[in-house]
């Protein structure tokens, strides 16, 4: 039984946003439009949180990804009152669209805050619709939505792994998220947290290694791999 | 023309009105056969190439069988045929290695677009009224040839014009050929954010006329002058695949990466030092280095070569350029130049680039040429050594840009005596916005008005399209046949190219069969003598040298998605035997005086919208711009410290005012930016460029004075200084964070 | 017991009974029609999408929760108050207790609905219901809401069976004194009443039970509504303190609606020798109680994240400090303890007015903690990359005015229909009442009302 | 039905009719009382003050604590899903189901108990006087034999006396 997890490794990533757009094509996920995002209701599933430290001259910005961090004790499971936020065997944050009333109380408890409501029926203005990824259901009003993993290239890649690989098991980096497969800087990887040689559990491993908001013990399957500063010329 | 009677006009051809008048297709569903059998339900994988930048990025598509709505001799209905769902990098690719950068990924909603133009149109109302009518592909064909050929015969071929933007694939080499034959001059290419004061540099320094190629994986120290290497700028998804195994792709060895310029962009943001120096004066900061680095005794002047002596006072070891000299110029503290000579010279390969604001300055030329040298002193240029040049194919070289200028253009036409037949009878304008794009001051907006004839290949109404007689709607980029030769990103030789990924959504025509067409009809003495642009692309290819296993690189080409050159890469050509003209520093000059325009103005190319030509596309008006989270606006970035001191709080309305030009934009504060500069991204501000751009923010282009780089004539479009007052009314700022900081502390 | 007394107070109570005035109908009718704009407010929700509202990321709550905990809050006045008062049998509850449990139950009425109208997709409200769905997957029980869900329901069962029952002895009296339509209905809601001693001895160890089991249920309610936040780890929200807080702070407003209720009633209904200064003097130390429990309360949870400091919470306690949810906070502690303190602290000023201004503040200050609890902790999450902030909607005012309109709506009914004061009880209690005036009692009732009760409405 | 019945002003002489009327050796079974108000200082009937309601309550109580407990317990093993890592029967939220329930049962127990003891919920039978809803207290008894009628109305002198045929 796979654990899909994934590691972002901060000292790569450089705000390149690809795997924004990446997850909005892959996805599904509507654009509100100028007056909505102003209300604070854009839908992305996956931001590039940016800070600022110091002031001029001696200014810094660092930028992280957060997506769903698909937690082991997920605040935003428990408190659904009908199910629709579920912990998969896999270790899947599954949110169920069709189960979901609306009470909001998941995106409430989620302290990352990476659950994103539909306040109106989603718009595609023709033919904008043609391009919808059909492996993935549009979501109507009223329904929390939040990033799946991919779920349905997972699936796709068993599908494929018990057909082509003897051993049935999907082979590390033939699976890819749509934001890592996108990811310029190979900053973020996506795979099997069981599987010890995989590169997300070796990265997982690393040193650097820290979960966002650690100290709530949420248990959760991204990890983010801290910014290095510079040593000279090899010596550590 | 506004959206709503847009809509109408294009509706007439395209399916949506003919299907309001046979009422919508579930009512009365008729299926036509097939127009492309697909495996249900499952994904094939075509290949093609982004179009949105010259980088020329290897694109996967992912397509799938879907429904179109469709009207087939007056009766609506449905067809199944193949669509494209999702744009991946090539993974195979040699440039982008199977990545793809934000705006790629944004490029299919170029194809899918609502207000894309769905067939040929001709003006209705008066020029710029943007009343069209819908015509047939022969009428107005037949029209522009009518036109050309009445041309031809009174002897005015000089009057046939053509603008397009900087074109890598074949299309350029067809364009050149027809506006030959023709007897007319060749196209001007317009491009007003380009990189031509580097390439100067470059032939001059490397006999090089190209960006080059950075191998950033294996460098241990990157010093970049401005140059959004990480952004937008050239080659941006190999420039950033390298820079992230430079970071960690190499067990206990991590590169430091410096960047130079006055307002933190994406790219500065990820640098390990961060340096503002003043603008223009880079090129001395990077001399001040080459200064130390040779006063260390660790390199001689002569390593640099001819990159050197282009230098004044270069082979006497540039005494000018004392750390103490460097910090009163640019601003930048003498230790913190001792500091980056020493680990620029110490951690080799290093490599330092410079692009951008830099090079818009009214010495963009001698600061591109100062860090030409410095690569050269620490011996980072050559093929495998940091900076290199990635080989062109033999054969299929893409055409160099003309000689004329769109200024010169503008000018031609707007000083022909009145009266006189305009000196531009029929003007093509392919795939380029010049009224958008260039300032006030060219006056492009009122040159184009004098011109008899304007035909517009664009699949979009914008401010230039606008103003067209006639418009042949282009494919989409997965409607055609597409070919790329990338100028940079690699280390061989490479072209790149790929069939149609799907059929045409609308009633379109690619540009290039087009012109094909039209000369046909014009019976050239000498013909073009291809059939289609597929014809031109395979003789063209055909004339490459096959890699293994196949007898023709167009066949290579067409089954990876690209050819590279087996052979052993060509060495550099030598630099042009030109006698050498020293430069010395100058400093550089500003319009407006200091006391009147406080402030420096910096436009940026969006990461979003590059110069503006992608603000039409909804997933990148939404995408919040990763430094300021701001979203479907325009905005004005102002440091903290100013900002007070001027009472100008986040999301003002402000004015911006240059002695060219003024616009309104909101204010926002920026801690990365320094106190004498405004900065303010490129892209919004159009007046008429489909639902999702039109009349959003402002153009930071309009209060642009027409300054010069001294040596290319280029525009210098760093060099405008501007003044800021806080205006009445509603900024309209738009943003997705909620904080500046993670410990962000609230009023106590 | 006697006759003229009794004679007396039955004539007086039934009175609102006996005829309508015009007023009446135009209050019901106004009271309606802005109940009718809430109701309509709702259907444009959900026609066109909840976003018609101001909610957004990271504030998903508003309104309708600030004024759902409201609601629940008052309902506490009734119910549990009366069941108090009668388990120590104080003998001056007799003419409150009915006013008192009518607030509950419409409360609860009007507290229920408002997490339907917050809903999403309203018309899938049924998959709160415990029962399973086609394959057989029942609600999740882990979840908060479906501790409300039970809690309120039972706490609205049992309220309303509470308010019911002594009512039956009354429904008798009108039924005896009824004709045609009238008599059937209260025949039926009288169940057969003859007032037998067994009866009347069953009815009161009913309700001396019910008494015992309403009060651990009324506490459970609005300590569940507090763990809908509590158990949420958001700041300021995911405290232990929350459970007594709540509760102490929904008897508060509970105390201050039925004063308020009460006022209204002496004034409208000339009950002024029923509800006499005795009760609001009594009802408002009662509020003076609570407002110091409320102040206990508020200092010991902000003392502890201040101390705490820590730094998810911090942003929360400064916004609501001293910065921009300052001036709710700041007013809230004035509405809810200055003015309670001054006013009712001193015996002169403990009037019936000075009750009943105080319990105005105290209404409004309670309100405004429900708005200080959800929304500004909502705003500053953890991550200040996510902060945000929220401005209702229209239809989330809409329907906020509609719920008052409806309490009084239904308040407005209810007096129409049933004696506002238990009458027996009245009579069986020895308490501060009207004096003996003897008068011939009609036998049956008026088919129009007399001019006496027409300006009675 | 026949009955002989007084009506009473105050509770005084109902109590003297109540008594004489158990002196002439009728039981209290068969003496019908009504009062507008419990009145029960004047024990009109002592043989009522028992009463088994709290245990009906208590029963009601724990059959709803029963019910509460089950109810998510095997609601939750019937579909095990996992949320927020919690076991699958989770105690503790579960306490709160069954606390709930608990009180609902004990509540709804006392209603019904009251409804069957009281005789509550049936017709009103011919044997009524609506003015004990004028505040005034019935005595007398039903179907009274011609043979002790004299005595009955004797007793019942104290009131407004009253028969029906």
């Amino acid at each position: 039984m796979a654990k899909w997890g994934m590691a972002v490794d901060l000292d790569r990533c450089t705000g390149c946003e690809a795997c924004v757009t990446a997850c909005h094509a892959e996805n599904n996920i509507p654009t509100v439009g100028p007056e909505e995002a102003d209300k604070g209701r854009t839908m992305h599933w996956l931001r590039i949180e940016r800070y600022w430290e110091g002031d001029f001259p001696d200014v810094q910005l660092k930028f992280r990804p957060v997506l769903c961090q698909h937690c082991d004790n997920a605040p935003c499971e428990p408190v659904c009152p009908t199910y629709a936020s579920y912990h998969t065997d896999e270790g899947l944050n599954a949110q169920v669209y069709n189960r979901c009333i609306g009470t909001r109380y998941c995106a409430n408890a989620c302290s990352y805050n990476v659950r994103v409501f539909n306040f109106f029926n989603p718009e595609w203005e023709k033919p904008l619709d043609l391009q919808l990824n059909p492996d993935v259901s549009v979501r109507e009003v009223g329904v929390m939505e939040k990033c799946t993993f991919c779920v349905q290239r997972i699936n796709d890649a068993k599908i494929d792994a018990k057909a082509n690989n003897e051993d049935g098991l999907i082979v590390d980096g033939a699976l890819q998220s749509a934001c890592a497969q996108s990811c310029t800087a190979k900053a973020l990887v996506f795979g099997d947290l069981e599987d010890p040689d995989s590169e997300v559990s070796r990265l997982s491993g690393s040193a650097r290694g820290s979960k966002l908001l650690g100290e709530l013990g949420t248990g959760p399957a991204v990890t983010y791999l801290q910014k290095e500063s510079w040593y000279e010329s090899g010596d550590r | 023309m506004d959206r709503r009677q847009f809509v109408k006009a294009s509706a007439v051809t395209g399916a949506s009105a003919s299907l309001a008048a046979c009422g919508n297709p579930e009512d009365q569903f008729i299926r036509f056969i097939s127009d492309e059998i697909l495996p249900a339900g499952l994904a094939v994988s075509r290949r093609s190439i982004c179009p949105l930048c010259p980088a020329g990025c290897g694109v996967e598509v992912r397509v799938m069988e879907g429904d179109i709505d469709v009207v087939r001799d007056g009766v609506a209905g449905v067809v199944k045929t193949g669509l494209a769902k999702k744009l991946e990098g090539l993974p195979a690719h040699p440039v982008n290695q199977g990545k793809l950068c934000v705006r790629g990924q944004a490029a299919i909603q170029v194809t899918y677009h609502p207000d894309r133009i769905r067939g040929p149109l001709q003006r209705t109302g008066e020029r710029g009224s943007g009343q069209f009518e819908p015509v047939s592909w022969d009428e107005a064909i037949g029209e522009l040839s009518s036109r050309l050929g009445a041309l031809a015969e009174s002897g005015g071929q000089n009057g046939l014009r053509m603008i397009t933007r900087p074109l890598r694939s074949q299309r350029g080499f067809l364009i050149r050929e027809f506006l030959e034959r023709f007897g007319a001059p060749p196209a001007v290419t317009f491009d007003i954010f380009g990189d031509e004061v580097l390439r100067d540099a470059n032939f001059q320094s490397f006999g090089v006329r190209q960006l080059p190629t950075f191998d950033i994986a294996s460098s241990r120290y990157l010093l970049s002058f401005g140059a959004d290497i990480l952004g937008t700028w050239n080659s941006p998804v190999s420039q950033n695949i390298g820079y992230g195994d430079m970071r960690q792709g190499r067990p206990g060895l991590r590169g430091k990466f410096v960047q130079v310029e006055p307002r933190m962009s994406q790219t500065g943001a990820n640098a390990d030092q961060w340096v503002p120096a003043r603008p223009g004066t880079e090129g001395f900061l990077a001399l001040g280095l080459a200064r130390a680095i040779m006063a260390a005794g660790t390199r001689a002047p002569a390593d640099a070569g001819r990159a050197g002596a282009l230098i004044e006072g270069w082979s006497d070891g540039l005494d000018a350029y004392t750390a103490e000299e460097v910090e009163t110029v640019t601003g930048v503290p003498s230790r913190t130049v001792e500091q980056l000579a020493r680990e620029f010279a110490e951690n080799l390969p290093a490599i330092a680039v410079i692009a951008g604001a830099p090079l818009a300055h009214t010495n963009g030329m001698f600061n591109a040429l100062a860090v030409n040298a410095l690569n050269a002193l620490v011996g980072s240029v050559g093929a495998g050594r940091g900076v290199g040049f990635t080989p062109q194919p033999e054969g299929l070289e893409p055409v160099q840009r003309g000689e004329r200028t769109i200024e010169q253009l503008a000018n031609e036409i707007l000083e022909s005596p009145a009266g006189a037949a305009p000196p531009v009878q029929v003007l093509l304008v392919n795939d380029t916005n010049p009224v958008f794009g260039a300032p006030p001051a060219m006056r492009v907006a009122d040159a184009l008005s004098g011109v008899g004839y304007i035909v517009s290949f664009g699949s979009f109404l914008d401010e230039t399209g606008n103003l067209a007689d006639l418009i042949l709607p282009d494919h989409s980029f997965l409607e055609s046949l597409v070919d790329h030769v990338p100028e940079s990103g690699g280390g061989r030789a490479m072209a790149s190219a790929a069939q149609r990924a799907m059929r045409p959504l609308h009633d379109t025509r690619d540009m290039a069969d087009v012109l094909l067409e039209v000369a046909r009809s014009l019976d050239f003495d000498e013909p073009l003598e291809w059939e289609t642009y597929e014809d031109l692309v395979q003789t063209r290819f055909d004339t490459l040298s096959p890699p293994e296993g196949f007898d023709s690189a167009w066949i290579a080409a067409q089954f990876g998605g690209f050819w590279v050159d087996q052979s052993p890469s060509s060495p550099q050509p030598d630099p042009p035997a030109a006698d050498i003209v020293p430069r010395a520093y100058s400093a550089p000059q500003f319009d407006g005086s200091a006391d009147e325009f406080r402030f420096h103005f910096l436009p940026y190319v969006s990461q979003s919208f590059l110069d503006g030509s992608l603000a039409h596309l909804p997933w990148l008006q939404e995408l919040p711009d990763v430094v300021t989270t701001a979203m479907w606006s325009s905005w004005v970035e102002i440091n903290p410290r100013t900002a007070e001191e001027l009472g100008v709080v986040e999301g003002d309305l402000v004015e911006v005012r240059s002695a060219h030009g003024v616009i309104q934009a909101p204010a926002l504060i920026f801690p990365g930016i320094a106190p004498d500069v405004l900065a303010m991204p490129l892209g919004q501000g159009h007046r008429n460029f489909t639902r999702y751009a039109s009349g959003r923010g402002a153009n930071p282009i309009e209060v642009l004075a027409p300054m010069r780089e001294s040596e290319t004539g280029e525009l210098a479009w760093a060099a405008t200084r501007v003044n800021i007052a806080r205006i009445e009314g509603e900024g309209g700022l738009i943003t997705l964070a909620g904080a500046l900081r993670e410990d962000e502390e609230l009023s106590r | 017991m006697n006759l003229a007394t009794d004679s007396r107070i039955t004539a007086d109570l039934l009175r609102p009974l006996l005829g309508t005035s015009g007023k009446y109908y135009v209050t019901v009718g106004l009271l309606g029609a802005v109940t009718l704009m809430g109701l309509v407010a709702w259907g444009y929700q959900m026609y066109y999408g909840i976003g018609l509202t101001g909610l957004n990321s990271p504030v998903f709550w508003g309104f309708y929760l600030i004024n759902f905990v409201f609601w629940i809050g008052i309902s506490h006045a009734g119910t549990l108050i009366s069941a108090i008062l009668r388990l120590i049998d104080a003998p001056w509850r007799r003419p409150v207790t009915r006013c008192a449990e009518a607030i509950t139950a419409f409360a609860l009425v009007i507290g229920g609905t408002l997490p339907l109208i917050h809903l999403g997709r309203p018309w899938l409200f049924f998959y709160l219901i415990p029962f399973p769905d086609g394959r057989g997957l029942w609600p999740n029980f882990r979840s908060p809401l479906m501790w409300d869900f039970f809690a309120i329901n039972t706490y609205l069962l049992a309220s309303t069976l509470f308010l019911f029952l002594p009512m039956i002895p009354d429904f008798a009296l009108i039924r005896d004194r009824a004709t045609g339509i009238r008599r059937t209905i209260y025949g039926a809601l009288s169940v057969g009443w003859r007032g037998t001693p067994k009866q009347w001895h069953r009815l009161e160890s009913a309700m001396q039970i019910m008494a015992i089991a309403i009060i651990p249920v009324a506490v459970s309610v609005h300590t569940i509504v507090s763990f809908d936040f509590a158990m949420a780890v958001v700041p300021m929200w995911h405290s232990t303190v929350f459970g007594p807080y709540f509760v102490a702070g929904a008897i508060f407003s509970g105390i201050a609606g039925l004063i308020i209720a009460m006022a209204i009633l002496r004034r409208v209904l000339r009950l002024e020798q029923y509800l006499t200064a005795l009760h609001f003097q009594k009802l408002g130390q009662l509020l003076l109680l609570m407002s110091l429990l409320w102040g206990y309360f508020v200092f010991s949870e902000r003392l502890t994240i201040w101390y705490g400091n820590d730094n998810h919470e911090m942003p929360v306690f400064w916004a609501t400090f001293t910065g921009e949810y300052a001036p709710f906070f700041w007013v809230m502690v004035a509405c809810n303890f200055v003015l309670p303190l001054i006013l009712l602290s001193n015996q002169k000023l403990r009037t019936i007015s000075g009750c009943v201004v105080a319990s105005c503040g105290v209404v409004l200050g309670m309100w405004l903690e429900r708005f200080l609890i959800v929304v500004p902790s909502l705003s500053y999450r953890q991550l200040p990359y996510t902060w945000g902030s929220y401005m209702p909607g229209w239809p989330e005012i809409a329907v906020m005015v509609s719920t008052f309109a409806a309490m009084a709506l239904l308040y407005t009914l209810f007096v129409k229909f049933i004696p506002i004061i238990s009458i027996w009880e009245f009579k069986d209690g020895t308490h501060p009442g009207p004096e003996p005036r003897p008068i011939a009692e009609p036998r049956t009732l008026p088919a129009r009302g007399a001019e006496a009760a027409g300006e009675a409405l | 039905m026949k009955a002989t019945y007084a009506l009473y002003t105050d509770p005084e002489s109902a109590k003297q009719a109540i008594v004489a009327l158990k002196e002439m050796g009728v039981a209290q079974s068969d003496i019908v009382i009504m009062s507008p108000e419990p009145l029960e200082a004047y024990e009109f009937d002592p043989s009522e003050q028992e009463t088994s309601m709290r245990w009906v309550a208590v029963l009601g109580g724990g059959i709803g604590c029963v019910f509460g407990a089950s109810l998510p317990s095997l609601t939750q093993l019937l579909w095990p899903l996992n949320t927020g890592g919690m076991p699958i029967v989770s105690i503790w939220p579960n306490l709160i189901i069954t606390f709930e329930m608990t009180m609902l049962g004990a509540i709804v127990a006392t209603v019904i108990s009251l409804v069957r003891a009281a005789r509550l919920g049936r017709r009103l039978p011919e044997f009524y006087d609506p003015q004990v809803s004028d505040n005034k207290i019935l005595v007398g008894i039903a179907n009274p034999s011609d043979a002790q009628l004299p005595d009955v109305e004797q007793a019942l002198r104290g009131g407004e006396l009253k028969t029906i045929p």
